[in-house]
């Protein structure tokens, strides 16, 4: 049999980076032409939440972005939240359901980021979806582990209200494994369960007085925090931990009243996993890092917090994940006055609530037995995803998952192969072939926009001010991908190819010289050969070619001039 | 004097990106066409509206970093000063042909740009093409142009300007604009009247003091383009008269 | 062109050439890319002096409408002292001979090209390919036609 | 080298005498290194139009020597360099070369030309003397060898166009500059010279008045291929002009500008270029040469300068040209210029040509200092008169314009006599540094059946850019007994040469046909390949789809298809008859025979003998040294007596050589490598076996009948009077000179070259013993070329009276009543003028050795009208004759001065030394053969066969023709014209050409 060849997607970098593909260059350039309404509608097409990434995304597409090699990466992620936000000001329209083309339920557990895109992307496609959770809010993290400030509820509630609006079913309070089994599930019709309950239980630190009064997992923080619980905030508080939770944690705190509020990690700064501008907007809020320092013991007076003992650490050699492992230094004890202890070294999954043939029995491997790449578990029919399989990541990791989940359920309703999905890479692509011809481009716009971590207050005026400068910055964008990648629906532009009469060709190289986007390139026999994914069509290449050995398919010079006798004989 | 009635007809080719696909407004002698990119009009191209009627031609192109394709506007901004020499060597001076860079967030209305162009061609007045007296000069002329501008030597020059004099040439160095411009100055002048020649003696031989006549060029000065084209095998000399050579164009692709 | 428009005659000419000087005029028309018209096919032959009447005439019943003979100048250009003479001699009693055949003598044609000439070499074959339209196809050719 | 004498020779300079000596050395066995700071070999010459005194093409004589030395296996063309140090000493060097980089890989331009076709930046060409443009990356001249692009650094832009477009990849932009180091036992200066600049001469308005141009630039301006297609145009407005004034000695006999020799040259290729013009225009020309003196000193000079007056009507005013202004209207020039008869004068003209004198090269003072040689007073290479080829550092060498101003056969004679130098100090290196090549055996393919390989060339682009190459494949693959074919990028590249081969194993190929380019510059390379793969070479054949096809159908590639398909055809229809040839050799027999025992014959032998060849040296008198025992002092001053002493000694005493005095060759026989003569000597009748002849039978001095010579007693030759005032016996007050006694009149139309010389000599001796002397020399034109002017300067600076006479108006003597009387008209007094002198000396001709008839007729070779032996080719190969194995020199050849004998001596043993150097002679295979069974005995071919290669020989009672193959050059001239056609010339034979007749044809006839 012969090997199925794989698909080859080519995509820009930022396109490639994005854990759910999201059309970064095609919104943008929607945006360049004022057209925010289609960016948006763009953005769904990929990710139902675009005001939520817009605000939380750790934006890996902005890291991808090709435009750093100039000068910045474009504000991808500040783009995303214009729209996003304009959107929703100007009344989102009602997303329409989506007819049911198939019979199959698909149960999906956890309404967090996973499990929504998964019910959003099947009912895109047409499959009853109802999707199950725990909380009286479905968002999950999205909801319940990220402070207001950062993200505020109503965005969260109005992306999620899109989703239903498609015909996602939500129940909430509806507990898994108590309210409702696999089995039971299964006895309803259901055909296909997608379990992303995420990992909701903060991690033990494992050192001696961790059960005392004022101790309080990260998670368990902001999670009493958005559910409204009454919190007691201590006046000096210990954040254990860098990653974007203990800032969110951290700062939750300072604004909560803690008079002082200090963050100590283990590593250095340049370790920290938490977002840089997380970080600095921290220390903005007046929180204290100390690095290098790693708990030992919470010092108790009559069971309560009173003080931190920590030990200092040194970096030794990078481990496998390539940060530096931290290595105690022996007798240097020192302790912080401390009355509270915010624990945000990580999130766990409750196992407790999952079939036990999931669980993986050998240790140290995997929680859940599960492939990776398809999200199929040892039962059929049963897929998982999200921080439950991967342990805790990012929402747009997330949203990746949930859209695989989506598409090999899919898959395995129509019995086939959900392996079928895979045949498919993702081949980075960008036509800038010589960054210093890139480099020539005037800096015109100082500034690039600044990323939207703002206050609310700030992001509320800051957003008047960027509907202005977004279309500057949307330029911006140096539109590395093919062109097919551009929806904006320019009939000029879209489909031109140039093409090469190799008979006339003497390679002379002008045009490759003169292409900007790197798709003209000699072969073997000297002549020119345009590669056509790369094309945009420009025509640049057939106004200067000295042999006049090349023409563009649709914009030829022919064309051109019959237009123009046509209109000077009027 | 007499005012012309007919108002000057004008060809604009704009970027396709100029106005993200936003209604324009431009006066009614305006004939627009979206490009893909203002890079994208040739040389010849222009020259041809030019011979088919034109009396102005306007290129309207992004913002100098905007351009969608890097540099296709400062490509064409090349262009034009290029062809800016060749219409004043064709007699139909350089103001007919203007570009612009523009962005409609920065500079407002496009309508005050086209107002004003068309204001510029009317004081120019109609295109010499359409006074009988002028006409067959400047339709030797504009051929001539069209053939300078599709020759080989001038168009790697200009496809190549912006690598060798902003980034480096084949030696490492980089050439001013000061001397490419005079480089491009002399073989712009070299071809126009090479090919002038060219058409000149298609039908009819001319002998050189004929042709210097005719381009109010010095003898000596034509004798050495001949001999230039000779070379390149655009002419021969078809018969002697007197003392006199006549030379006649040989067909070239 | 059109498709009504009538195919032109285009005359089949062979030229007979020395290796050292007409030859040598002929690389150089190629050299500097002087054009003519490709109704030409060349025989190289190291001497004029050793193009045999027989080849001509071979040509001629063969079906060519012209024949060049070319040598180095006269007098004293030859390679080989003398041979451009015997082309001479030759040549000039062929002319008389095809004559007698029914071919006009101008279908003959010697010329004396040296090695800087190679404009001269275009030109003769521009003149001849031109002369030879005027006279139409070789007659001998349209007489195997008829039978 | 076991006495360390390096085989090896720099030749500096790649002129024509630089190519000459470089050939000369390489076919003697030696490896030669040729240097030359252009980027190609060829020199002034490559430039020429048309030499004198024949009208030859240059570019058609000189190209076979360009294309003969660039691809000798022991020569090394090293262009676009210069030498930077020599160090060590004779039969060892060490030199230091730069080599500049032309920014052109050498080893991968196949010199297709395409880069030059594209490049955007015009630059002036000096090829063609600034008179039109070239590219910026560019070859001199399309013919140039090394046929490889050079960058024009000045006025590159660098914009990679010819990189991109070269399908060679030969473009460096990063080549640097790089030292070479070699070896060599000896040096040859041969840098030739430097045109005077004309600018110099204000007062002539060059570089000012568009329309006064260079003797050099109107050279190109007469070129079929030079920037007016040969077509003499004014370069101001393009007119073909009326009136050409040609104005003589510009840089030359010129104190004030600081020139004053005589450049040598100039008058006669002032004469050649007037004739030229009058050829080249189709209407009524005009021209005028404004001259001094006509300096037509040499062979067969006169006679041209004869036919220019007689049969070209170029009128010839003999005055110096004042100044030149120019009307501005016309562009028209006025030469102002005091006419005979002392009037000023002005004429207009409509261009004037001003011929440019010699200067030394630019660089001879760095030449000097890095060869640690003398320079003359003039910049020149500073030699004596005895020996003319030796700088003052022993080893190096020096010939042509460096030496001296000088004539291109001047020059080539001058560079084979220091090839011959430069040999003998390494005689003991002769072949150590040129290896022979191996070949498998060749393959025996003639019972086979053809089985034809095809190999096409794209050339690049230049075929495939408009000839459908794979569709000619394709073509190539369906005709009969092609059993392969194939394209390639460059079929000429080494790549594809390996490719060949195998194909020929794999394919079992036993023809094989290439389509590309040129077979002149191509066929040997292929040839070769054949033999590396055991095939015979002349198995092969081309087609010329470039050349002659694609780049001459640019517009048509469709037709241009159609007859590459037609070619390669024709060319297979020949292919399948092709048999192999074998190259004929001939053993060489390693003696020389030399005929005269004057200074020419002996120096020719001592020359031979010193690189290791016995020499039978025949002279006709009891004693040696010919002419020069009559000569006691020359011009420089120098006694050549004691020279001529020593020679005769070294000669008897060498024992390579077997002198045979008051003896006679009766008989020679055989061929180039097998001669056999009959030397009868002390009436003994002695059979000698040699493989070269040297003829330097030398002249004789003229017997004058007019003036009262052998009447009156005080009427002498010039000899005789040298005899006198060497033995101190003269003694009078009032001398009158004669010149040209029997030479330049009707019955000797010729110069003789060395009389004018003479009787300054003597005048200066004269003023010498007794400077109240008055001496008068009446003269038709005072022929002291080069730095003999100075003489002549001297000589009337000191009261020598010059005056000049014509022959309508020549000077009487007579002798009233015992008084002595000279009459003649004074041109300048305007009357005739009588005086009574106490001697009067006539300059008589040198006239050709009256035995020259029946040597030649012994030899076969020719002479000339006047007798004189007549060469193999007047420019280029001045010693040789046309039949191998026999060479000529000294004054049997032409009048001329001791140095000029010596530096021919030394050439025609060169030459000598190219065939005797060998163990056998391998003669190119396409030679005629003869079916003795057709072979009627007619006698026809013998007859016609220009090189007497055909003799008559009996076989089994028949006559018929045989075929010396030795000598057989190849014409074919002889099977054409036999009527049995008994004559088959191989690779050309009828059937072979007559298939290729019909396949051109066939398809053609199916239209």
């Amino acid at each position: 049999m012969e090997k199925p060849q794989l698909k080859i997607r080519k995509l820009p970098p930022c396109r490639a980076a994005c854990p759910a593909h999201v059309n970064v260059q095609a919104y943008v350039s929607l945006i360049q032409r004022g057209k925010f309404r289609e960016a948006v509608e763009i953005i769904r097409k990929d990710l139902p939440f675009p005001a939520i990434c817009g605000r939380v995304c750790f934006s890996p597409c902005e890291d991808a972005c090709a435009r750093v090699n100039v000068d910045q990466s474009v504000a991808i992620r500040g783009l995303k939240r214009l729209v996003a936000d304009i959107e929703r000001e100007q009344g989102r329209v009602k997303g329409e359901p989506v007819p049911k083309k198939y019979s199959e339920k698909v149960a999906i557990i956890g309404a967090g980021p996973a499990g929504l895109t998964a019910a959003y992307e099947l009912a895109k496609m047409g499959y009853p979806v109802t999707v199950f959770e725990r909380m009286p809010e479905p968002g999950g993290m999205m909801r319940y582990g990220i402070p207001n400030f950062r993200l505020e509820k109503f965005v969260v509630a109005n992306e999620i209200a899109y989703i239903q609006d498609i015909g996602v079913e939500i129940k909430t309070g509806v507990e898994f494994g108590k309210d409702i089994t696999l089995e039971g599930l299964r006895e309803e019709g259901y055909k296909a369960f997608f379990i992303a309950i995420g990992a909701q239980l903060g991690m033990k630190l494992n050192v001696p007085g961790e059960d005392l009064e004022g101790v309080i997992s990260a998670v368990d923080f902001l999670r009493a925090l958005a559910t409204g619980k009454p919190l007691r905030v201590g006046e000096r508080v210990a954040v254990i931990g860098g990653g974007n939770t203990a800032m969110d944690a951290a700062r939750t705190a300072k604004k909560l009243g803690a008079k002082e509020v200090i963050v100590l990690y283990r590593r250095s700064r340049e370790e920290m996993p938490a977002h840089p501008h997380e970080v600095e907007l921290a220390e903005k809020d007046g929180v204290k890092f100390y690095f290098l320092v790693a708990p030992k013991r919470i010092i108790g007076e009559n069971g309560k917090v009173k003080a931190i003992e920590c030990i200092r650490m040194r970096l030794s050699e990078p481990d496998e994940s390539g940060r530096r492992r931290p290595v105690p230094i022996s007798f240097s004890e020192h302790q912080y006055e401390v009355d509270m202890v915010i624990p945000a070294i990580g999130q766990v999954v409750e196992t407790s609530a999952l079939p036990q043939e999931l669980l993986n029995k050998d240790k140290g491997g995997m929680l859940i037995k599960y492939d990776p790449q398809t999200l199929e578990t040892r039962i059929p029919g049963v897929f998982v995803g999200g921080d439950l399989a991967t342990g805790p990541a990012s929402i747009i990791e997330a949203v990746g998952a949930g859209k695989r989940a989506a598409i090999s359920i899919h898959l395995y309703l129509r019995g086939r192969d959900p392996k079928e999905g895979l045949d498919e890479t993702i081949e980075e692509v960008t036509w800038v072939k010589d960054w210093n011809m890139v480099n020539k481009k005037a800096r015109r716009y100082d500034a690039p926009i600044e990323k939207p971590h703002l206050s609310l207050e700030e992001a509320m005026e800051y957003l008047m001010q960027l509907k202005k400068k977004a279309r500057f910055e949307a330029f911006r964008c140096l539109g590395c991908g093919p062109c097919a990648e551009c929806l904006a629906g320019v009939e000029l532009c879209e489909g031109d190819k140039a093409v090469v009469d190799e008979v006339k060709c003497v390679g002379c190289n002008v045009c490759a010289v003169i292409c900007p986007v790197g798709a003209i390139k000699k072969n073997d026999r000297g002549v020119a050969q345009v590669n056509e994914d790369l094309c945009k069509g420009c025509g640049l290449c057939a106004a200067r070619c000295p042999e006049n050995a090349i023409a563009m398919r649709k914009l030829s010079a022919e064309a051109i001039m019959a237009m123009i006798s046509t209109a000077l004989e009027r | 004097m007499e005012m012309e009635a007919e108002p000057p007809k004008i060809v604009c080719f704009m970027c396709n990106w100029v106005f993200c696909g936003e209604e324009l407004q431009v006066p009614y002698n305006f004939n627009v066409f979206r490009v893909p990119c203002i890079g994208r009009m040739d040389p010849v191209l222009i020259l041809e509206t030019f011979a088919n009627g034109a009396d102005g031609v306007m290129l309207v192109g992004c913002k100098p970093a905007d351009c969608h394709f890097v540099d296709g506007n400062l490509h064409a901004e090349r262009a034009v000063k290029m062809l800016k020499k060749l219409l004043n060597l064709a007699g139909l001076g350089h103001g007919r042909l203007k570009i612009i860079l523009f962005s409609p967030l920065e500079d407002g209305n496009f309508d005050k740009y086209a107002k004003e162009f068309s204001e510029e061609i009317w004081v120019l007045g109609s295109s010499p093409l359409k006074n009988a007296e002028l006409a067959p000069k400047i339709t030797a002329n504009l051929a001539a142009a069209k053939n300078a501008a599709s020759a080989f030597r001038l168009r790697v020059l200009l496809g190549r300007e912006e690598e060798l004099t902003e980034l480096e040439n084949a030696y490492g160095e980089r050439i001013s604009e000061k001397d490419y411009d005079a480089l491009l100055d002399d073989i712009v002048n070299a071809e126009f009247v090479r090919y002038k020649i060219h058409y000149l003696t298609r039908d009819k031989p001319l002998s050189v003091r004929q042709l210097a006549e005719m381009l109010g060029l010095k003898p000596s000065i034509v004798l050495r383009h001949i001999t230039n084209m000779r070379r390149k095998g655009m002419i021969s000399m078809y018969r002697v008269e007197g003392n006199t050579p006549l030379y006649k164009a040989l067909e070239v692709h | 062109m059109s498709a009504h428009e009538k195919r032109e005659f285009e005359p089949k000419i062979v030229g007979f050439l020395c290796n050292w000087c007409s030859y040598a005029g002929a690389d150089l028309a190629g050299v500097s890319r002087i054009q003519y018209p490709p109704n030409i096919r060349v025989i190289r032959v190291m001497c004029s002096g050793r193009i045999d009447p027989v080849f001509i005439l071979e040509a001629f019943k063969n079906g060519a409408d012209g024949v060049l003979v070319s040598g180095c100048h006269l007098p004293s250009d030859c390679h080989y002292l003398s041979g451009n003479f015997k082309a001479l001699r030759r040549v000039t009693l062929l002319r008389r001979v095809i004559k007698e055949f029914g071919i006009e003598p101008e279908r003959l044609r010697l010329e004396w090209i040296s090695a800087s000439e190679g404009d001269k070499f275009a030109a003769v074959v521009r003149d001849m390919v031109e002369q030879i339209k005027k006279l139409g196809p070789s007659p001998l050719k349209m007489k195997e036609g008829e039978e | 080298m076991a006495d360390g004498k390096v085989g090896a020779v720099l030749v500096v300079g790649g002129g024509v005498a630089g190519i000459q000596a470089s050939l000369d050395l390489a076919d003697s066995g030696f490896k030669v290194y040729l240097l030359d700071e252009a980027p190609s070999i060829g020199g002034v010459m490559a430039q020429l139009d048309k030499t004198f005194p024949t009208n030859d093409c240059s570019m058609c004589i000189l190209a076979p020597k360009l294309v003969a030395a660039g691809r000798h296996s022991n020569i090394t063309l090293i262009t676009n360099a210069e030498v930077m140090a020599v160090d060590g000493e004779p039969g060892n060097f060490e030199v230091k070369i730069l080599k500049r980089s032309r920014y052109i890989n050498e080893e991968k331009c196949n010199g297709c030309g395409l880069c030059a076709q594209k490049c955007p930046v015009e630059a002036i060409d000096t090829y063609n003397k600034g008179l039109t443009d070239r590219s910026a990356i560019y070859v001199e001249f399309p013919q140039a060898v090394p046929l490889r692009f050079k960058i024009d650094r000045e006025k590159c832009i660098g914009c990679r166009t010819c990189q991109e477009v070269c399908k060679a990849n030969a473009v460096e932009y990063d080549q640097k500059d790089t030292e070479v180091v070699l070896n060599v036992g000896s040096i040859i200066l041969a840098p030739g010279f430097e045109p005077f600049d004309a600018r110099l001469k204000s007062e002539y308005g060059y570089g000012r008045y568009q329309n006064v141009v260079t003797s050099m630039e109107f050279e190109r301006i007469l070129n079929a291929s030079g920037p007016y297609g040969g077509v003499v145009l004014r370069p101001s407005d393009g007119e073909i002009p009326r009136k050409i004034a040609f104005v003589q000695c510009v840089g030359s006999r010129d104190a004030q500008v600081g020139n004053i020799y005589c450049s040598a040259a100039c008058c006669m290729y002032g004469i050649k270029e007037a004739i030229i013009a009058k050829e080249h225009v189709p209407t009524k020309l005009d021209c005028t040469m404004f001259y001094m003196d006509i300096r037509a000193y040499g062979k067969e000079f006169d006679a041209y300068y004869k036919r220019a007056q007689e049969e070209y009507s170029i009128r010839f005013v003999r005055s110096r040209v004042a100044r030149i202004t120019e009307d501005p209207s016309t562009g028209n020039l006025l030469v102002h210029y005091v006419g005979e008869d002392e009037t000023p004068r002005v004429e207009e003209f409509d261009m004037v040509v001003l011929s440019t004198g010699m200067k030394p090269p630019k660089n001879f003072e760095k030449l000097a200092k890095v060869f640690g040689i003398k320079i003359n007073k003039y910049g020149f290479c500073e030699t004596d008169p005895f020996t003319p080829l030796e700088t003052s550092k022993p080893g190096i060498y020096v010939c042509g314009a460096f030496n001296s101003p000088k004539d291109i056969p001047e020059s080539v004679a001058q560079a084979s006599g220091a090839a011959a130098k430069a040999m003998a100090v390494i005689a003991s290196g002769r072949g150590k540094l040129v290896a022979a090549k191996e070949y498998p055996p060749e393959i025996d393919v003639t019972s086979e059946e053809p089985r034809i390989g095809v190999f096409i060339c794209h050339c690049g682009i230049n075929i495939g850019g408009f000839v459908n190459v794979p569709e000619v494949v394709e073509y190539a693959k369906s005709l009969p007994n092609v059993v392969y074919a194939e394209g390639n990028l460059y079929t000429c590249s080494d790549d594809t040469q390996k490719r060949i081969r195998e194909k020929i194993q794999e394919f079992r190929l036993n023809r094989v046909v290439v389509a590309s380019c040129t077979p002149r510059t191509h066929e040997p390379l292929f040839r070769e390949t054949l033999r590396e793969a055991g095939l015979n070479p002349y198995l092969f054949e081309m087609a010329n789809i470039r050349d002659q096809c694609s780049w001459v159908h640019m517009h048509q590639p469709k037709e241009a298809t159609e007859k590459a398909k037609d070619l390669v055809r024709s060319v297979v229809a020949k292919a399948r008859l092709l048999t192999p040839l074998k190259n004929p050799t001939v053993n060489v027999t390693p003696v020389a025979l030399i005929i005269g025992g004057g200074v020419s014959g002996m120096t020719a032998a001592l020359e031979l003998a010193a690189q290791g060849f016995e020499v039978h040296l025949v002279e006709k008198e009891k004693e040696l040294g010919g002419h020069l025992r009559k000569i006691y002092y020359t011009l420089e001053g120098i006694d050549p007596q004691k020279f001529l002493n020593n020679l005769v000694k070294s000669v008897m005493e060498n024992d390579r050589i077997h002198v045979y005095l008051g003896a006679e060759v009766t008989e020679v026989s055989g061929f180039v490598g097998n001669f056999k003569s009959k030397i009868l000597h002390e009436g003994k009748e002695k059979l000698v076996e040699h493989g070269v002849v040297i003829v330097a039978v030398g002249a004789t001095e003229y017997q004058p009948k007019e003036y009262l010579y052998g009447q009156d007693p005080r009427v002498l030759t010039q000899h005789e009077l040298e005899e006198k005032l060497a033995k101190g016996e003269f003694n009078a007050k009032r001398i009158v000179m004669i010149q040209c006694v029997g030479a330049r009149n009707e019955e000797r139309p010729n110069c003789s070259r060395i009389c004018c010389g003479q009787a300054v000599k003597n005048a200066l001796k004269i003023k010498d013993v007794n400077p109240e002397a008055e001496v008068y020399v009446l003269y038709k034109d005072i022929r002291t070329y080069g730095f003999m002017e100075e003489y002549y300067r001297e000589a009337s600076e000191k009261g020598v009276l010059f005056i000049n006479y014509t022959d309508a108006c020549k000077p009487k003597v007579s002798n009233e009543n015992g008084v002595l009387k000279v009459s003649f008209w004074e041109p300048v007094l305007k009357q005739e003028v009588e005086i009574e002198p106490d001697l009067v000396i006539l300059s008589a001709a040198t006239i050709p050795n009256p035995d020259n008839k029946h040597v030649a007729e012994m030899l076969k070779v020719p002479l000339t009208k006047e007798g004189f032996f007549l060469e193999a080719h007047m420019k280029l190969r001045p010693v040789d004759f046309q039949t191998d194995g026999v060479f000529l020199c000294g004054m049997a050849h032409s009048p001329k001065f001791i140095d000029e004998c010596i530096a021919q001596a030394c050439a025609a043993a060169a030459r000598a030394a190219t065939i005797l150097s060998k163990k056998y002679l391998e003669m190119e295979g396409i030679v005629a053969n003869v079916d003795e069974d057709l072979c009627s005995g007619c006698r026809i071919c013998e007859s016609l066969c220009p090189y007497g290669a055909i003799e008559m020989t009996e076989k089994a009672g028949k006559v018929v023709a045989h075929v010396i193959e030795a000598l057989c050059k190849g014409c074919g001239v002889c099977g054409t014209a036999c009527p049995t056609k008994a004559i088959v010339l191989g690779h050309f034979t009828t059937e072979e050409i007559l298939a290729q007749v019909r396949a051109v044809l066939k398809e053609m006839i199916a239209e």
